[in-house]
């Protein structure tokens, strides 16, 4: 299938989200769609799948226009997506939710056991573990990422667009994705890669396109002949190297945080660990492997069952979340941004001030917009928030920028410890930096920091030390030196060692 | 009579079959009594709010006289209150605002004496003995507290021979009756002897059951004459019911108020009214039991109660130029 | 779960009150479940999609005049003027998802406003004076039984083995859950969300339209009246049964079961000689108990 | 368009004005009605009528207002109406068998109102049940207990100054707008103005990442519904001041009405977004049609079609006039 996008433009009240568009693909190649939060990727891809429409230009599938009025026609018209946000039916089974475009019917009634042996099929491709007949809305947001690509696949269509799938999955999932993605290519189909992984868009793309601002700042170039600078410049539009973080010098502070023997209802077993005032401590783990489930229970959503929590050196016991932030100050970034980061509905200004509102309050108890608006404002300008203005709808963000919101609330907010999950995913590698440089910053001003991240770059690069978790314990830890090579093979090397067991018992169990 | 450019408004406190044959009332009265206007107007649901904002807005358009319905006996007041201060007087009709209140006087059928009366006329028909159930009205009408405490005296005076096994009340709209009644009769019908219904509704609903059931030994006293009540009487499925003169009281009603209206009259200070526990000045609209005796007949019986009060009402109660 | 509350009631009635198991008291609890349970169900649909529906009992009160009406007045058969009932019924549950879709305006809003419109049609063509005269085979059809099963219980049982199955395992049935579990996610996968909103009212619609019938036949005359006090129970049914105003999560049995326990404790009270000063109280606090022990074991099992 | 520093410009008047386009918006149809009944039907704009719809505003108001509060926290209450009956009858005993003055009678009534939100709030809280089933059952429970204690009899001996109040006149408004008014200017202050507003709305827009920004949700929760039994209550006695008597049948109607104010004033049932003066401008909206309507003399028992039509007439107005706004927003900025 070939698509042109003919210049397309679209605009929301305030935004102009695409200003003329125009490029490209090509039926047997993977197109890499590249640009910074907010430069209009997901826009152009909703404009294809039929979300929105556009403002003006065209779009021909095969050379002829396409006029889309709804994703069904889309659909219809053989093309099938992965969007950003996850899309899913929370109380409907994996199965149901993969096939739910072609739901299997067998006299007039839908056959179940054809659905789940079909979802199965296409599942396996990614991810062999997850059961189709859980209900969605118990997994974790990677197994739900993983569902979606699933979906997307079943429809087997001409065009497979993918917004971000790599986003909040580990490698060995992407690693799965990319043989597939390749496999189509060679089967003919047209595919649309969207990511801020650069490594991964080169090793899996054949051509970009990059988008700046709503236009094209180049079209179709092939990545063999592009460097990583040369994206990287057409991205952020001058010659700019992307600073890399300095090296860190951390002084062994006191303990802030201290966890003994900790077994919680979620099924961590004797968790150990201490984390150092001004430390950045890394947890690292496999999807799943319990590391937010960790950070649930540090903040006091999910009941102790034994163990000891101390908080510079005194033992204490958290009520419910809002006294682990009020009382204990520790506060906690979810992975979750949707459901459980921001508040879509309301405007950038209130989801950043949310965390400080009691201590935003005037003497009179009166909290104005325009406090409210003082303490925000430097925080939006630090993470480059791409916004007409601080009254937007978070909801209406694009979704890197709305993860920037989601990270910049909480360094409005003066917690001691600090629990970051996911920080950075789907952001681009410019404010990514940035990101990095503000949670170093906050450590220097004695924030104590664990960072939960799948993204081993980023771990090695931030953290002072790094927890290896397995199965809900914590299986290894490591001074980080800093050099990506040794360390990835040490963190991996724990993790193999559980999962050789696991599966050399699994085998046995077979056998 | 001479003209009069008088606009009467009788208003029920919301849509009930009860108050049909006001409109009738209205249109003879206007008629007859050569009146600019009377007009039957009707809330659109059965809520004191509404029916104040429709006395309100009529009040507005030059209306001048009312005959009211109280959609609540003690709530009406301050409504009432403030028709007198713009000068337009104000009767209950079918149902008495409870006093102190502006209202001149009620014309209505006496709650007490009626649900007293139907007892009375329900025992008899037992023969004297047996235990009977109260089906009652909103349990928040202070009309339904009237009535429970006539039943009860009904009883009293049997002397132990008759025994109220209970009072059912919210039994005022069609569902909740149908339940409550099938669900008393399914569980207790054997114990039961007699039903007296003193709303319209559980009226209509316990005949039809009773009918369902082909039971004839219960005995029902009702009250209004809905079709199936009479239906049920004429075969013996009901012993009697106790009708009120509905039409009568929008009748006479708009007769007085074109009299207050236009200042001829005003009501007498030693009118010999009839006290009641809600007021001093009612006057009864006539109530008489029907049963198979005068079921052909009733109709006639009421119209010449209707013209008795009619024409006497003007000497007994009236003051007039 | 509702079940074991519903069980202890059973048993507790049937030891206080040796009337309670009698062939003809359990034909009026039956009875005084199956229009109750229809209107739940009407509800129900409209609760899967996420929307609300205040126009049933004002619908169900139109189409209970305009059946009796055309059977006294216009002289049509039974056949005819139920279906012609079923009709209206469809249509102003069509009427109610077009006009929600097309403005995009929140569909209490127009349901509340519809509701008005349905009610101000009753009462302008009966001046709310109900029919009477009513074909006796119809009048027979809501008072037959067989044994302690009143006829009038078959539309009900039939509507929620078909809705079962509708919602469990057809296409429009599962995707009108997943527009209500999650409506943006069911668009992008193609299903057509408007219309099935406005399936979801259409079908609410008829089943108010069946509530009405059904009241019509058991009250054996067409009162403009019916409806007028459906509002609460209809909601109180599914959610008590766990359905989420949210959307996308309703049960059929649930639902049923929750009305039974309604009824039960409602014909407990009478049975009791509850004094009627105490009937509201009770029937407050049996509701907490039965939701608190609902609630305490959903608790338990999610702790094990 | 990168977050520059015209942003401090953008904000202020601008953002203020577009969040108060649908109030600003409602208010427009309501005064097309207000031109449409003034010039048809006659007597609409007589001081009387004036008089008669400022009150009966004025409780629609306070009634909007107390559903309104839960619907903040994404909740519901459906007792209102056995709060508003129990403090009512409280005040109503207080004066006429125990001889209570006035001010305390009905400061004890108010205090009763919020006592019993907050057992709403404190039951939902707890026990994780529904608000809609818990304020069901409770409303049945509060009725009752109401019943049991008062034996459904009528408080008619008040205080003259009671009844006073709701029969005097400023001009043609009656007092009890003006209190509605105040009510309204206080809450506007509290979702604005205060964490605590904040909280609600934001536990109600979405509890889960509210509560882990440390938002104590469960306390505004239980705020929410307090301050809902406050206002039931205080509705409840307005209503007192209006009918001179406390009565067991206040408030048995105002389940619907309660919704309908704040929901066409723009409140979300899902939660987090409500508009005070949008509620206050609902209820005139519904107030003005009943009345137009009731003095343009459109026929008795067809009236309801009629209140129907001109309602779904004027949120369809209101629908139009947003799309057309956004389509015009759009067309400049292109
Ligand atoms: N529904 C909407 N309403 C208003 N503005 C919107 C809406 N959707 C997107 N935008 C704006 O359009 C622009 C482009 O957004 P888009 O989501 O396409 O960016 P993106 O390239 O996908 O960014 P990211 O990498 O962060 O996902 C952004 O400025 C965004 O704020
Ligand atoms: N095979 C599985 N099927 C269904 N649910 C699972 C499975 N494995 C794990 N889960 C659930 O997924 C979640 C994984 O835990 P958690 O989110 O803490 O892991 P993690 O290490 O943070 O990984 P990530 O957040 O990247 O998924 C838990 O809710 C767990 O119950
Ligand atoms: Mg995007
Ligand atoms: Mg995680």
């Amino acid at each position: 299938m070939r698509v042109t996008i003919d210049s397309i433009g679209k605009s929301f009240p305030g935004v102009v989200a695409l200003g003329g568009v125009s490029f490209e693909v090509h039926p047997g190649e993977i197109h890499a769609l590249m640009g910074e939060n907010g430069a209009g990727k997901s826009t152009l891809i909703k404009i294809v799948t039929g979300v929105y429409r556009p403002d003006r230009g065209r779009l021909l599938i095969d050379g002829a226009a396409a006029n889309f009025a709804s994703p069904r026609d889309a659909i219809a018209a053989g093309i099938s997506a992965v969007h950003q946000e996850r899309n899913l039916i929370p109380r409907f089974s994996v199965g149901e939710n993969i096939m739910i475009e072609n739901l299997p019917i067998r006299r007039g009634l839908v056959d179940y056991g054809e659905a789940h042996a079909q979802a199965r099929r296409f599942l396996d491709m990614i991810d062999p573990s997850i059961d189709t007949r859980a209900e969605v809305r118990r997994l974790s947001v990677a197994q739900m990422q993983i569902v979606e690509i699933a979906k997307a696949l079943s429809l087997e269509a001409g065009l497979l667009l993918l917004d971000e799938p790599t986003a909040s999955i580990t490698d060995h999932e992407a690693q799965a994705l990319f043989a597939v993605l390749r496999r189509l290519r060679s089967e003919g189909k047209a595919i649309v890669f969207v990511s801020h992984k650069l490594e991964e868009v080169i090793a899996l793309c054949d051509r970009v396109t990059v988008l700046r601002d709503g236009k094209v700042a180049a079209a179709g170039e092939l990545i063999a002949a592009m460097s990583r600078s040369r994206i990287v410049s057409a991205m952020i539009g001058r010659e700019e190297r992307v600073a890399e973080i300095g090296p860190r010098t951390f002084a062994r502070g006191t303990p802030a945080l201290e966890v003994r023997g900790l077994a919680t209802s979620l099924g961590h077993k004797d968790v150990s660990f201490t984390l150092r005032q001004g430390e950045i401590l890394g947890l690292y783990g496999l999807v799943g492997s319990g590391r937010t489930e960790l950070a649930r229970a540090l903040i006091g959503d999910a009941r102790i069952l034994a163990g000891e929590i101390r908080l510079k050196g005194a033992p204490i016991s958290i009520a419910d979340v809002s006294d682990a932030v009020r009382r204990h100050r520790i506060g906690y970034i979810s992975e979750d941004r949707k459901n459980e980061g921001l508040i879509l509905a309301h405007p950038i200004r209130a989801n950043i001030a949310i965390t400080i509102w009691p201590r935003l309050a005037s003497r009179l108890g009166l909290l104005t917009r325009r406090l409210e608006e003082r303490a925000a404002t430097p925080l939006a300008r630090k993470l480059d928030i791409r916004t007409p203005s601080l009254e937007q709808q978070v909801g209406k963000l694009s979704g890197g920028n709305q993860q920037k919101v989601s990270i910049a609330k909480w360094l409005a907010a003066s917690v001691d410890v600090l629990i970051i999950d996911e920080p950075t995913v789907g952001i681009d590698i410019r404010t990514k930096t940035a990101i990095h440089e503000l949670i170093a910053e906050i450590t220097r001003a004695g924030v104590s920091v664990m960072l939960i991240s799948s993204d081993m770059p980023e771990m090695i690069t931030l953290a002072d030390r790094i927890l290896v978790m397995r199965d809900f314990a914590l299986v290894g830890e490591i001074e980080n030196e800093r050099r990506y090579e040794p360390m990835s093979r040490r963190i991996m090397g724990f993790i193999h060692a559980g999962l050789e067991a696991g599966e050399s018992q699994q085998e046995a169990s077979h056998g | 009579a001479e003209a009069s450019n008088n606009k009467i408004a009788l208003i029920p406190g919301g849509p009930h079959p009860y108050f049909a044959p006001w409109e009738q009332a209205a249109a003879d009265a206007k008629k007859d009594f050569n009146i600019a206007a009377v007009d039957f107007k009707v809330p659109t649901e059965w809520k004191l709010n509404l029916q104040t904002e429709l006395i309100e807005s009529l009040l507005t358009q030059g209306y001048n006289g009312f005959g009211i319905f109280p959609g609540d006996a003690v709530g009406i007041n301050t409504t009432i209150e403030e028709l007198a201060s713009n000068n337009a007087p104000a009767l209950a009709l079918a149902g008495c605002a409870q006093d102190p209140t502006k209202a001149a006087f009620c014309l209505g059928t006496d709650v007490y004496n009626s649900a007293y009366l139907g007892t009375k006329a329900l025992i008899k028909a037992m023969g004297g003995k047996g235990k009977i159930v109260h089906l009652a009205g909103l349990l928040v009408d202070p009309n339904t507290k009237l009535r429970m405490d006539a039943v009860e005296k009904a009883v009293k005076e049997t002397g132990g021979a008759v025994t109220l096994i209970q009072h059912i009340t919210d039994t005022d709209a069609q569902e909740a009756a149908d339940q409550k009644i099938n669900a008393l009769l399914g569980a207790q019908k054997d114990q039961i002897d007699g039903l007296i219904a003193t709303a319209y509704i559980p009226s209509v609903v316990a005949a039809k059951s009773l009918r369902n059931l082909g039971d004839k030994r219960i005995k029902l006293v009702g009250i209004d004459d809905d079709k199936i009540v009479l239906d049920a009487i004429k075969d013996g499925f009901a012993a009697g019911t106790m009708a009120q003169n509905p039409y009568g009281q929008g009748y006479i009603g708009a007769y007085v108020l074109d009299l207050l209206a236009s200042g001829i009259c005003k009501v007498r200070a030693d009118a010999p009214f009839i006290k009641t526990p809600q007021t001093a000045r009612f006057i009864d609209s006539g109530t008489l039991l029907i049963s198979t005796d005068n079921i052909g007949s009733y109709k006639d019986d009421l119209k010449k109660i209707t013209n008795d009060i009619r024409s006497s009402i003007k000497s007994k109660y009236l003051d007039c130029k | 779960m509702l079940a074991v509350a519903i069980a202890i009631g059973f048993v507790i009635l049937s030891l206080l009150s040796p009337a309670f198991l009698t062939e003809y008291n359990l034909y009026v609890m039956l009875r005084s479940f199956c229009v109750v349970l229809v209107v739940a169900f009407a509800q129900m649909l409209t609760l899967a999609v996420g929307q609300l529906n205040l126009a049933i009992g004002a619908l169900g009160g139109l189409v209970a005049i305009a059946v009796g009406g055309m059977m006294e007045k216009l002289g049509f058969p039974i056949s005819a003027a139920v279906g012609l009932g079923l009709l209206i019924g469809l249509g102003g549950g069509l009427a109610n998802g077009l006009l929600t879709v097309r403005t995009g305006i929140n569909g209490f809003i127009i349901t509340l406003a519809t509701a008005s419109v349905f009610t101000g049609i009753n009462l302008g063509v009966t001046e709310s004076i109900p029919f009477y005269n009513l074909p006796g085979p119809f009048v027979a059809f809501g008072v037959g039984r067989f044994f302690a099963v009143p006829y009038l219980l078959i539309p009900p049982v039939l509507a929620a083995l078909l809705l079962a199955l509708f919602l469990a395992r057809t296409a429009p049935g599962r995707y009108l859950l997943a527009v209500g579990g999650n409506a943006h996610a069911a668009e992008l996968s193609g299903i057509p969300r408007d219309r099935i909103i406005v399936l979801a009212h259409a079908l609410s619609g008829l089943l108010a339209a069946i509530g009405a019938i059904l009241a019509e036949a058991q009250l054996g005359s067409a009162q403009p009246t019916i409806g007028a006090d459906w509002l609460v129970m209809s909601f109180a049914a599914p959610i008590i049964g766990g359905a989420a105003l949210t959307g996308g999560h309703i049960s059929v049995a649930a639902t049923a079961l929750a009305v039974v326990l309604v009824v039960l404790i409602q014909n407990g009270m009478v049975l009791a000689k509850v004094d009627p000063y105490w009937v509201q109280f009770l029937l407050g606090a049996l509701i907490l108990a039965a939701v608190g022990l609902n609630r305490l074991r959903a608790v338990r099992v999610e702790a094990a | 368009m990168s977050l520059a520093s015209d942003i401090e410009l953008r904000s202020g008047r601008r953002a203020w004005l577009s969040e108060q386009s649908g109030a600003i918006g409602l208010a427009g149809i309501v005064i097309i009605f207000w031109i449409v009944f003034a010039s048809w039907a006659p007597g609409f704009v007589s001081p009387f009528n004036l008089f008669a719809i400022s009150r009966t505003l004025a409780i629609d108001i306070v009634i909007g207002f107390s559903t309104m509060v839960v619907l903040a926290t994404g909740g519901m209450n459906l007792a209102i109406g056995a709060i508003g009956v129990c403090s009512v009858m409280l005040a109503g005993y207080l004066m006429q068998k125990l001889g209570v003055p006035y001010p305390l009678a009905l400061t004890v009534a108010l205090l009763l109102g919020a006592l019993l939100g907050w057992a709403n709030g404190v039951a939902i809280v707890r026990s994780g049940v529904n608000s809609f089933i818990i304020t069901l059952a409770s409303a049945s429970l509060y009725t009752g207990g109401m019943l049991i204690l008062s034996k459904a009899v009528i408080y008619n001996a008040l205080p003259p100054a009671i009844a006073a109040f709701g029969r005097m006149r400023f001009g043609f408004v009656s007092p009890l707008l003006i209190v509605a008014l105040a009510i309204g200017a206080a809450l506007v202050v509290l979702f604005r103005f205060t964490a605590l507003g904040r909280e609600i709305l934001a536990a109600g827009a979405n509890a889960r990442a509210a509560q882990l920004s440390g938002v104590p949700v469960s306390r505004a929760i239980i705020v929410a519904h307090t301050l809902s039994g406050l206002l039931a209550a205080a509705a409840g006695l307005m209503l007192l001041s209006r009918l001179g008597a406390a009565m067991p049948s206040i408030g048995e109607d105002w389940l619907l009405p309660s919704f309908l104010a704040p929901v066409l004033g723009g409140a979300l049932l899902s939660g987090g977004s409500i508009s005070v003066v949008g509620a206050m401008i609902g209820a005139l909206l519904v107030t003005t049609i009943r009345s137009g309507l009731l003095i343009m003399q459109v026929g008795n028992f067809w009236l309801l079609l009629f209140l129907g039509m001109m309602l779904l007439l004027a949120v369809l107005l209101d629908r139009y006039r947003t799309v057309y706004a956004e389509r015009r927003s759009l067309g400049r900025r292109a």
